[in-house]
């Protein structure tokens, strides 16, 4: 082209405010995504109380209780990273990251053993025993099946995003001056928790 | 570059070739692919909407099975509606328009946006696929009710996760979206300097972001109780239908208003420019808007007066209903008033703006009938609400986009079409549009449901008066995009500005450069509608 | 939104201690021991203990909210529109909810 | 007179909206094409830029809302008595399925088209047994959806002798559009010997009159034409292509296949028939008139 001018704001600069104001609004249609199913749960629960609650008796609390410090913590190690990588210190963040990644890793795999046993209790939608339980309980493991199904979704896919940026970490396209791709990584992950921290107490701790 | 001087480039001749076009990253490219995209698809509902009206022509069988029926009109409602209407002027106009407008040279998310337009060939190819594996489209109708939709043998989930994967490409323009608006304003535009297309956008952009993931999850469900066997909605287990019809209907309310916003932003750009004065009432116009987007996500109860909702809950949506009716009118007294003591070029956009209040106040008038909770059991699943709904999606909206694409025509393209044949193919389609539409208001009154394969004797000749009036719309709308394409291949260049309009769009030159503008825009002093040749009162 | 100030430029933004983030942790593992004692050790308690749930779940989420997700030390608009999609889903939850309470 | 106790507040309500519909509609229109011509560019070659004016701006505030206040006032008010029958209704059950309509009276009667006294409220009692319905009166200004699992009803007082059209309003697939039954209202002394006599039933086969209740004609034929589903014309003892699990069968129809088609009707689709239309029986009929019915389609030779 034969001119040089540019724009002074332009949609091909970086602009790390543009990107993290771009994902908060990605979490907002997240959170309203299971919020249509915390929606759901409520009503039914409101019309099914004595159901879900026997429904909720064959979950493992201390299970539960175990992944939730484990995602709580693996919050914490994501949040860190940020810091360490805005301190510089790329190799620390890159390690609080494959903790992270850890973290998701044990949770999927406990939760691998909590949906195993309800499969062993013919507990999974479909079953024979499934389709004795009163009509209530059926509700609850529907939601329950669904609600923690697509919760495993995201873990998966946060755990990916995360092990992309610690690519783009160690091949400095994130780096101190640029890193809201990894400040993004852990807006998500935090997501994941905070949807957590509602799914525990609805369906384990409702006794 | 020897040609340069005679041949200037612009968007379109800068680079060449399909993959140019493919894996573009301008957004004006993108908003062409949209364009013949969401084109093409409305050729598709338009023609199915011609079948129905030819099945109704006369009472029992003319041309199709009733089964073939109703997977025609639920086709022509899930193509109209996520395929057509939702994305229409957002797709197609804000991701043209908008950056320019905010004098920038392109959205936040350039690939995102071009991500989106995947999605949305994507969801476009999964919807028609139902029409050649599996059982056959949906016959559902658009809203997928449960149970019926769970039972039903024909091909329904491949249609919802069309709408899904729709409804994803919509979040995904109205996330960019917002972050342009926040981000890319050129130095000097606040907020309140924006035109008022952006301000719509800007509302509408809100609904696509927080109302479309409602709908996701619930169709999601649809899925899930179909493949799974997850009975979320299933009676026989306690599951409540009128649940799933609550999820619907909190994105599909808020929708209409995607529908129809970007539409009114499209009006608030024409009419000053034909009045060639300031627009009366800026900031009523841009926070009706707003306000708008607002309400509307509270009043989503009132298509379920009957549905057995609480008798408690119909009066609390009932009346959020006729709240936002206000807003909607503070609008169409502000467009009237911009009319007075200005210098009023009567051009084709001018006539398809005024055609879309005249529409719209019909279909909004009718919508305030319909939100009156006695008549509402009346006249609700009748043809009043099939006229109703035409008169605000079609007529409003629909008059809108034709409007804007006359508009902008010579921007887009650098080139106008013949202005008297655009004249007469506006002529055709709003009288088509009224004797096609207008029979279905009293059909329903008279109490013909919807979704009516056949219908009694009394309703005959009202149903032939409709038929006749698709068949002038079909003869109206040939003649306008016949217009347009010639138009586009010998019409007549036209400079930057052929409109005399105000706003950054009409600063640069048509069709724009590849980034937008050679030199800086410059705001028009003291507004962004106030033009410097007319008096000031 | 000020426009100048975006281009390329160093974040000079607020940079969260290690401290502060385990912090964070510590408050939020006792919340959560909080809720599972509360639970199921006072089993009595019913609805109430559904109601205490929830509401120390919202105060975990407000925590993480603000520290780790920054909240806390970000322009105030963040703050305002997260505020505003809670709002909105409160009312959905309220809506329905209502539906469900007065039919007969 | 008119049809029911409901027309008047519909009726009027929708023409008081419907006025001030039309008086917007006229006004606003007229204001465009007044200024149209009084303010083209010949006329008026210079324009006047007018930013605003609060005045108006409060004035199609304030209006509009009032106005829109009245129409839900008189909505509302028509609407309320719509909840809540009075006690001494004579209560009917209305079940709406695919494609047909089933009512019940207090003494049992089963009928598929209304007959009621002049003058005597009725609660319709609202049930279906698969998927959603709308029982509508468009002579009496009302519809009620029909809700699996649901207790909805609709009350009315019909107040002019007469016969009236019954249509389902709510889309339930294929034949939708023919579930239609039809309301008489006639005077006491009509209704009272209307009730008492009984259809002659005598020899019709049993096996027939539950087909007849239980809608399953709606659906199939007698005489062998198609239509949802299979004809039962010569169905016992026809070979033919059945689906069971996504693999196709040739079976020979025998009492066992025509028991599970009935009571498991998804479990072997025959081919070129949609899965999922009908409606599992097996909570809906009994053994004993399963029996009769497949005595009767024996003898649909
Ligand atoms: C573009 C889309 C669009 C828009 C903008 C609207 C706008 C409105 N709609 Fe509509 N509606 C639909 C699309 C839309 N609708 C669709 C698709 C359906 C059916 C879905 C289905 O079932 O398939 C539907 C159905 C529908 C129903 C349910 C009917 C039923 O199924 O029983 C109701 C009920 O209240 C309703 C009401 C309204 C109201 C009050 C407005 C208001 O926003 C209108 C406001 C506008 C005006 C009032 C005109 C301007 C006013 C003046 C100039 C001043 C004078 C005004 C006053 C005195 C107040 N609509
Ligand atoms: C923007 C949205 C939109 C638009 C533009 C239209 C356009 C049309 N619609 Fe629309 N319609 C809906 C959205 C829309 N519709 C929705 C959401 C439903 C509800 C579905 C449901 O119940 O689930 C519906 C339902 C609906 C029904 C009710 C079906 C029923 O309840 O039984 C009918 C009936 O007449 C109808 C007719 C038409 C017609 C004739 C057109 C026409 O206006 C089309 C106009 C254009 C032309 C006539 C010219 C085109 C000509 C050519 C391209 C040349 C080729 C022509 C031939 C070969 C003939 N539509
Ligand atoms: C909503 C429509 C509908 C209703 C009502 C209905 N059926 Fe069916 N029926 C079908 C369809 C569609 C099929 C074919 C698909 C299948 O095999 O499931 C079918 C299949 C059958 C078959 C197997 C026929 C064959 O050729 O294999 C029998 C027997 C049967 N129905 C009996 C009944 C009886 C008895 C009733 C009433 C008590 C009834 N149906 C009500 C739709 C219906
Ligand atoms: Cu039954 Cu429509
Ligand atoms: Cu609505």
């Amino acid at each position: 082209m034969n001119h040089t001018f540019t724009l002074p704001n332009s949609g091909h600069n970086y602009d790390a405010k543009a990107s993290k104001l771009g994902m908060w609004l990605f979490l907002y249609t997240e959170l309203l995504l299971f919020g249509g199913l915390f929606l759901v749960y409520m009503v039914y629960r409101s019309l099914n109380e004595e159901a879900f609650l026997l429904a909720s008796f064959n979950l493992d609390v201390w299970m539960g209780t175990f992944n939730t410090v484990v995602l709580l913590t693996s919050s914490m190690t994501v949040a860190m990273s940020i810091t360490a990588l805005q301190l510089g210190d790329a190799k620390k963040s890159i390690m609080l990251l494959w903790l992270t990644i850890a973290a998701a890793l044990i949770f999927l795999v406990v939760k691998y053993f909590e949906w195993g046993a309800k499969f062993e209790h013919g507990l999974f939608p479909g079953m024979d025993h499934f389709n004795t339980l009163p009509p209530g309980e059926r509700l609850y493991f529907y939601l329950y099946f669904f609600m923690t199904g697509l919760h495993g979704l995201h873990v998966i896919v946060g755990g990916i995003f995360i092990g992309v940026v610690i690519k783009k970490i160690k091949n400095k396209s994130v780096n101190k001056n640029r890193y809201q791709l990894l400040e993004n990584s852990g807006l998500y992950w935090h997501l994941v928790d905070l949807i957590w921290i509602y799914l525990f107490p609805l369906f384990y701790l409702i006794h | 570059m020897s040609e340069t001087a005679a041949m200037p480039l612009n968007y379109l001749n800068v680079k060449k070739g399909i993959w140019s076009w493919l894996f573009t990253l301008d957004h004006k490219r993108i908003a062409l692919l949209y364009l013949y995209s969401i084109g093409a698809f409305f050729l598709v509902g338009v023609v199915l909407g011609v079948v129905m009206r030819l099945e109704l022509f006369n009472p029992g069988r003319d041309i199709i099975e009733p089964q073939t029926y109703n997977q025609v009109f639920t086709l022509h409602g899930v193509i109209m509606i996520f395929l057509f209407i939702i994305p229409s002027i957002p797709a197609v106009f804000g991701n043209f328009f908008l950056p320019i407008m905010l004098g920038t040279d392109d959205v936040a998310f350039p690939r995102l946006n071009l991500f989106s337009w995947y999605l949305y060939i994507i969801g476009a190819l999964f919807a028609l696929s139902t029409l050649i594996y599996g059982n056959g489209p949906a016959d559902t109708g658009w809203t997928f009710y449960a149970p019926y939709s769970v039972k039903t043998g024909t091909n329904v989930s491949m249609s919802v996760l069309a709408a899904f994967i729709l409804g994803f490409s919509s979040i995904l323009t109205g996330l960019n979206f917002i972050v342009t608006i926040h981000r890319l304003r050129t130095p000097g535009m606040t907020f309140n300097k924006m035109p008022l297309f952006s301000w719509a956008l800007y509302a509408t952009s809100w609904i696509q972001v927080l109302a479309t993931p409602v709908i996701g999850i619930t169709l999601m469900m649809i899925i899930a109780e179909r493949m799974f066997g997850v009975g979320l909605f299933d009676p026989s287990i306690g599951g409540d239908p009128i649940l799933y019809q609550h999820l619907f209907w909190i994105y599909s309310h808020p929708a209409v208003y995607i529908m129809a916003l970007p539409a009114m932003g499209v009006v608030s750009e024409i009419i000053p420019t034909f009045a060639q004065r300031s627009i009366f009432g800026y900031k009523p116009i841009a926070y009706s808007s707003m306000a708008i987007a607002f309400v509307g996500y509270f009043v989503w109860g009132h298509h379920m007066f009957t549905s057995g909702m609480s008798g408690a809950a119909a009066i609390v949506f009932s009346i959020l209903t006729f709240l936002v009716a206000i807003p909607t009118a503070i609008k169409v007294f502000n467009w009237v008033a911009t009319l007075y003591k200005g210098s009023i070029d009567i051009q084709v956009p001018l006539l398809y703006a005024l055609a879309f209040i005249f529409n719209f106040l019909i279909g909004g008038l009718t919508g305030l009938v319909l939100g009156a909770l006695v008549v509402d059991v009346h006249v609700h699943d009748t043809y009043f609400v099939v006229g109703h709904f035409h008169y605000v999606m079609f007529g409003g909206t629909g008059f809108a986009f034709f409007g804007a694409l006359h508009y902008w025509f010579p921007k887009i393209w650098g080139k106008m079409y013949n202005k008297t044949r655009a004249n007469l193919a506006f002529a055709l389609l709003f009288i088509g549009f009224n004797t096609l539409y207008f029979p279905m208001l009293v059909l329903g009154i008279m109490g013909m449901p919807r979704r009516y394969y056949d219908y009694l004797p009394e309703f005959h000749s009202l149903n032939q008066i409709s038929t006749v009036g698709s068949w002038i719309l079909v003869v109206g709308l040939l003649l306008m995009i016949f217009n347009l394409v010639a138009g586009y291949l010998k019409g007549q260049k036209v400079g930057g500005n052929p409109w005399n309009g105000i706003t950054l769009e009409w600063q640069t030159d048509s069709p724009p450069p590849l980034h937008n503008f050679d030199k800086m825009p410059e705001l028009p002093a003291g507004g962004p509608y106030n033009y410097p040749n007319a008096k000031s009162e | 939104m000020s426009n100048k100030d975006h281009n390329s430029e160093p974040h000079a933004e607020h940079i969260s201690s290690y401290r502060e983030h385990f912090g964070t942790w510590v408050g939020l593992i006792l919340l959560t021991m909080m809720t599972v004692f509360i639970s199921v050790f006072g089993a009595d308690l019913r609805t109430l203990s559904v109601a205490t749930a929830l509401l120390i779940a919202s105060v975990k989420a407000l925590v993480v909210g603000y520290y780790f997700m920054h909240l806390k030390y970000d322009p105030a608009i963040y703050r305002i529109m997260m505020g505003i999609v809670m709002a909105l889903f409160t009312v959905f939850l309220v809506m329905v909810i209502f539906d469900y309470l007065t039919r007969n | 007179m008119n049809a029911s106790n409901f027309v008047e507040s519909v009726d009027f309500t929708l023409y008081l909206i419907l006025g001030i519909a039309v008086f917007f509609l006229v006004g606003i229109t007229a204001t465009m094409i007044y200024f149209l011509f009084r303010y083209r560019k010949k006329r008026n070659p210079v324009a006047t830029n007018i930013e605003g004016h609060v005045g108006l701006e409060i004035l199609w505030t304030v209006i509009p809302t009032i106005l829109v206040l009245i129409m839900f006032y008189f909505g509302w008010s028509g609407y309320k008595p719509m909840l809540s029958p009075p006690d001494d209704a004579m209560e009917i059950e209305a079940i709406g399925q695919m494609w047909k309509w089933t009512f019940i009276y207090p003494d049992g009667k089963t009928v598929d088209s209304l007959v009621l006294p002049v003058d005597k409220p009725v609660k319709l009692n609202l049930k279906s047994p698969d998927v959603l319905h709308s029982l509508y009166i468009p002579a009496f200004r009302i519809k009620q959806d029909v809700v699996p699992g649901g207790s909805n009803m609709m009350w009315f007082i019909p107040q002019k002798p007469g016969k009236y059209d019954i249509l389902c309003a709510e889309y339930c697939g294929q034949l939708h559009s023919y579930m239609l039954s039809s309301l008489t209202v006639v005077d006491e002394a009509t209704y009272q010997t209307w009730l008492k006599s009984a259809p002659d039933l005598s020899n019709e086969h049993p096996g027939l009159t539950l087909l007849k209740k239980n809608a399953c004609i709606s659906c199939h034929t007698l005489d062998g034409n198609r239509l949802v589903g299979p004809s039962f014309k010569g169905l016992m003892g026809r070979t033919e292509t059945v689906i069971v699990d996504g693999q196709e069968k040739e079976i020979t129809v025998d009492r066992a296949y025509l028991i599970e088609s009935i009571k498991e009707p998804n479990a072997a689709i025959t081919a070129t028939y949609q899965p999922g239309l009908m409606t599992p029986y097996k909570d809906i009929l009994s053994d004993a008139d399963i029996d009769q019915i497949i005595a009767y389609i024996e003898t649909l030779k």
